[in-house]
């Protein structure tokens, strides 16, 4: 059974933790270990233990914590009262707010006065819980302009300094979206540039749901069958085919499954034994009892080795011939307009086909073969974009920028045509 | 047939989805003696019966015919009539994964309406889960009800008459514990303080607000933190729907040999003979062109005509040149509704 | 010179009515003529004469009109204090103001009391002013819910009532926005789906003005070249690129602009004189005054025509070879892959290239051949979106629908390759 | 050097953009005598004199390249430093389109800022027509008057230092008789009501206010409202930028290959030589295979590798199957500004 705590921050888990500039980092939670954020600071892993999933913390003394409100929220939590927004220099802000930004004179960095030295120097000077505060107020001190600046500019400029210095952290629960935003960050074309939003869709469209049976390509490195895995709960298998020797699911070393879970729920098959079976099934006739018995032990032990693998690639395969899965879902950048016609067959009826890709015009490509192939129903071609917006009181509008791409998705339903209909109209 | 899992064959009093075309499918209880009436042909119910979920059905004259597909939330939601707004897939999608809604997962939404999100929530927590649903609208509520009884979505959803916003969310015989919150409610901002009573004490609770109007946004982030909720993001989702195509190609060569062509015909005194009747038109006298079909024969000669200009030419006609395109609905929805995010922690040890 | 008058409505000239319901209309304005717009009614000519384009009018008696402040607004537009939300039947309104829906039952026509005879009946019972006002009216006594709705919705209901019945209208210019907007109603096709942004785009990057000298090859039946024509002012030249035998500027039709002047600010040409000039010239030398005295008057005549045709299509031809044009902008159906390389040396160093095409792939394949060929400099695909929105205070959000597509615009800049220069790095 | 016509010929004292990559072109005059310096070389001014506009120019060395091109107020935008917001081409080109901008308009626009926007309406109105054209901010304003001055401008552009929402816009000396206004102020609801005194009055005038807050946008329709203006619309403009690319054709049956490749290997034991420096790899032995260059020969043997995996492959390389594709910038403009359009009349025969 999966083991995972989705609820409470325990030890020996990985989570995903969230900075204040937004980037992301996944980190074990050893016992008695420290987690070291690099210019954040660094934390003792047993002070966040206990906490529900999703609390922010503050480094204190050392590398003790404190829980906080949010990343943007420096007080106690208990002490709810306190004004959201600029809680920060209000005072300062408030004394030194000037109308609008007639006088600025825009120059950028010259008008900052703190060198990049001079932040060493003050980030080495001590360890306490006010040294990113230090930082931000030596800062203003040393912005000549700070004051001419409206209040909302002011507060912008802080919320950036605040981002860059402040010791704070969440501690979220790895989910999958939180593992793909990860690669996102760090290494986006693993995750063939694949969006939050298209990997929604993906799930959705391909009704992924506990105890349901799929066909899955993955090259994202597991990312995709991690999320299958998280809506499935431990009921239902997954048939995975890969490409190489040996398949690629890096992504699942951090989930904290055990090997068995992982057996249980995923079987793997490469193309060659998927698309040739009755070749690369293995004979295999168990040795009788007598013979076994012969054996020494350690031909015993690579005898049993290979017999389970016997058994497993037979199985697997076996599974792939018997078929009606229940949905594919395709994650890939082989050439689908000739992979799909050739494991089609092995989707139930009424089952969806679900196929990812970075580019538009391939899955064009894959909807006409897949329109004149009739086994699928309908496909068409989907696209899904989430766009953030700023919420901040009287000043709410989208995002300036944000990442383009997030890919398409072609969804269709298998069918069962008969042969010899002929249509009214279109029919289709 | 189960909203939770396929079947393979159909039986008698199945909900089955028949795929009529693109934009046209109506939900039917299979039903011995009854008979589907689409403009593509009748379709007897008996016939259905024993048949596999996926089938294409001719009609009973042999021709025209229908797909007959296992219900699932999402070709639900394409089947239901405009009746009210429905949550379409590409929002519930997104709000299922951003917030983490899996099996176990205890949803509280707000109102049901069409019920479509509703069936999503339900094939997604699982028999661990549970969904909390509640509608004020009395004639929606019964229709709901109705519905999700006969889906049999009753096993892991509870559908409340209520309104929200003046009566909160408990639920007499429940304990509610809901970790995922989905208002979609003109003003949210009435209901986010009664759910202080029934959201989880020892896990983080997420909370979507589904609103049309900016100033609803205004509203719910404001009340939102007020009430202790953070991270709080807004952003809207954009669906568009592609269809692949082909568009001739048409060289500029053959745009120069045509107007050579009418200079020809036009200083061999040929154009006089346009209106008369031809039966050997200048196109085909070349050795090097495909005998034509006979219906062909019979058009206006229309001199060296490269793109056919003027007939009906089917899409991929094979005797002319085409490249693949996609082009997008004609009508997007461009606009839904903006989802409001927010989280809620206990801040202490649990 | 152009005499269209931009800014009064004036008799004998081709305008834009757009009416409540959002439809368009172009009609011309005959003096003492009558317009019919339907069942919006018909008005006088002579009554709208006079004003600013963009008046909106009401028709009250008969087919005489008053001038009012919006299509929205019924008020006469001297009484600004007016509210502009909810003049109508505001009373009511409040009346019947109801807090939310939770009592509506929303089964749509059912409601709806009034049959389609009965409007028709109130329609022919009257000409008045009111008669709009007065159906509206008898729907909402007909409407049972009507009272149970919120007041937004009421509003919402009755504007879009209004929308049916008001017999408002509003007078705009027809400048190219209206001529592409009127195509778009009636004729998406003809304009090859073209928006007005992406129309708005073509004329920023080909640098359309005054002056210019241009290459033009336009499929819309002339609205793009009405567009340039507006951005001109009567000074530059368009050479426009047909394909068949006559040119096709049906657009023009409505400019109201003289023979003249268009013989002067558009030269045509076909594919096979533009490609293949030196067979196509024609030998042309000039009778002697003799020769001429002893022509017959007929003869004579005929041969003045032939005379204009050769020096039209011979200096049409030089101008093409001289070359150097401010600009190629191609609105098209051809395969411009093949088209492109064979006609960029027409045009000058440094001067824009911006090819329309309704489908993203065609200009994909385009991009990949003016990136090999080297006489286009940095070619990129642009797409652009404008997105309306409800502006009613307390619900702005986006319109709920709009039209897909619009088009995309490669656009690079003609440049002019040396030989055996090698690359740094990339260079381009 | 013109921003309102082209020439063909570089002279001396010529403002030249400098295309030095996508994203880098630096707008340089012509002066006898400099040198520019890039990163792709060294470039005498001396050379340019006598060179025709959008000429490829090679570096002093004989290797790199620039491109030289005329301005416009287009590819000016493009060389400008983001030192201030700048209204980009999609909005500029849809707001002249939208607004009727043409030859003859008159034009008020508020703020200069950088001026962008200003060589645009300039050239776009032309000899008959006029910019009026106010900056608040001094040395914003210093700038923008240098830069219309040396560009050429002031023939039909009037720069004046002004905050408008306080001071209004009228012009000693001048009539303004605006009929096309652009605002782009932090508050262009105090600026509104000043209009009256300079807008036409004897045809309709059109506005567009260019505000990137939703709450800016209901405050500007408010005033718009309350002061006359009619057909009020708020629009966003998305611009998108896409390059062809190509992506390689990964057909399974080569994946198949390669797996019975490994397989085979593995049996013959082949795999062990992995390690060792072989001179001859198994897959260039066959037949069909093309001659490998020399720099293959040493790679390390993956065996049959129909994809070039590890190896590094240029995009489009013939020895591969390739599609083509878009690909949009992997950082995207999602928002600019809200766009308030709107029109005042005169409603009365004039």
């Amino acid at each position: 059974m999966n083991t995972k705590n989705r609820t409470v921050i325990t030890a020996n888990q990985h989570v995903l933790i969230r900075l204040p500039s937004e980037g992301t980092k996944i980190v074990e939670l050893r016992p008695s270990g420290v987690v070291s954020l690099g210019k954040f600071g660094s934390f003792l892993v047993d002070g966040v233990l206990g906490y529900p999933f999703g609390q922010s913390f503050e480094i204190v003394e050392g590398q003790d914590v404190k829980p906080i409100l949010s990343l943007q929220h420096s007080s106690d939590p208990k002490d709810v009262s306190e004004e959201p927004e600029g809680d920060l220099n209000k005072e300062e802000l408030t004394k030194m707010f000037s109308e609008n930004n007639q006088n600025i004179i825009d120059i950028g960095s010259k008008i900052q006065k703190l060198t990049n030295d001079d932040i060493e120097e003050l980030k080495k000077s001590g360890a306490t819980s006010s040294i990113g505060q230090h930082i931000i107020d030596q800062m203003i001190a040393g912005h000549e302009g700070f004051d001419k600046k409206t209040l909302f500019s002011q507060q912008k400029y802080l919320r950036r300094k605040q981002q860059k210095f402040l010791r704070r952290f969440t501690v979220e629960y790895l989910g999958s979206s939180q593992m793909l935003q990860y690669y996102i960050d760090k290494d986006l074309p693993r995750v063939i540039d694949l969006s939050e939003e298209s990997l929604g869709l993906l799930m959705t469209y391909g009704n992924v749901r506990p105890g349901g049976n799929y066909l899955l390509i993955d090259e994202t490195g597991g990312v995709v069958l991690y999320a299958m895995l998280e809506r499935m709960g431990g009921e239902g298998q997954v048939v995975l085919v890969h490409e190489n020797e040996h398949v690629n699911i890096i992504a699942l070393r951090h989930a904290g499954y055990s090997e068995e879970y992982i057996n249980r729920m995923v079987k793997t098959i490469d193309y060659l034994q998927f698309l040739e079976p009755e070749n690369e099934k293995i004979n295999w006739e168990d040795k009788s009892e007598e013979e076994l018995a012969e054996m020494k032990s350690s031909k015993r032990e690579q005898y049993e080795k290979r017999r389970e693998r016997a058994t497993a690639i037979n199985s697997v395969i076996e599974t792939v011939q018997n078929g009606n899965f229940d949905a594919l879902i395709s994650v890939s950048t082989l050439h689908q307009p000739t992979l799909l016609p050739r494991i089609l067959d092995t989707v139930g009826g009424s089952r969806p086909i679900v196929i990812y890709n970075q580019y538009k015009e391939l899955l064009l490509e894959t909807q006409h073969v897949l329109t004149k192939d009739k086994r699928v129903l309908a496909p068409s071609i989907f696209e899904t974009r989430v766009r953030p917006y700023q919420t901040i009181p009287g000043r709410m509008h989208p995002l300036m920028t944000m990442r383009g791409g997030g890919g398409y998705i072609l969804w269709g339903t298998k069918v069962i045509p008969q042969e010899g209909i002929t249509a009214v109209g279109r029919g289709i | 047939m189960s909203f939770y899992a396929y079947k393979d064959i159909i039986e008698a009093g199945d909900l089955v989805l028949a795929f009529i075309s693109r934009g046209a499918t109506k939900p039917i209880t299979v039903t011995p003696g009854e008979v589907l009436n689409t403009r593509y042909g009748q379709f007897e119910h008996d016939l259905m019966i024993g048949m596999k979920y996926g089938s294409q059905m001719a009609g009973k004259k042999g021709y025209g015919f229908i797909h007959l597909l296992h219900p699932t939330p999402e070709l639900w939601t394409l089947s239901l009539p405009h009746r009210t707004q429905i949550v379409y897939t590409p929002d519930s999608s997104y709000i299922v994964q951003r917030l983490g809604v899996g099996p176990g997962s205890r949803i509280i939404e707000a109102g049901t309406g069409s019920a479509s999100f509703t069936h999503s929530f339900a094939r997604s927590v699982g028999d661990k889960g549970k969904v909390f649903t509640y509608e004020f609208h009395e004639v929606r509520y019964n229709e709901a009800k109705r519905e999700l009884e006969e889906h049999g979505l009753m096993k892991n959803t509870v559908i409340t008459h209520r309104n929200v916003c003046d009566d909160g969310f408990e639920i007499d015989n429940h304990k509610v514990d809901g970790d995922v919150v989905f208002l979609d409610l003109p003003s949210p901002w009435t209901a986010i303080p009664h759910l202080n009573k029934v959201i989880a004490e020892d896990r983080q609770v997420g909370i979507c607000c589904f609103s049309p109007c900016i100033e609803q946004v205004e509203k719910t982030v404001k009340a939102l933190e007020d009430d202790g909720w953070t991270s709080i993001e807004m952003v809207e989702v954009a669906g568009k729907r592609w269809e692949a195509r082909k568009d001739m190609v048409k060289h500029v060569d053959d745009v120069v040999k045509r107007l050579k062509d009418i200079q020809d015909r036009k200083s061999q005194g040929i154009e006089k003979l346009r209106n008369v009747n031809s039966t050997a038109p200048s196109e085909v006298s070349s050795t090097e062109s495909t005998p034509e079909p006979p219906s062909k024969k019979q058009k206006r000669d229309r001199g060296f005509n490269p793109f056919g200009k003027g007939t009906r030419i089917k899409e991929g006609d094979d005797q002319y040149e085409w490249r693949d395109v996609t082009k997008v609905e004609s009508e997007i929805k461009s606009h839904t509704s903006y989802l409001t995010f927010a989280y809620k922690n206990p801040n202490r040890k649990v």
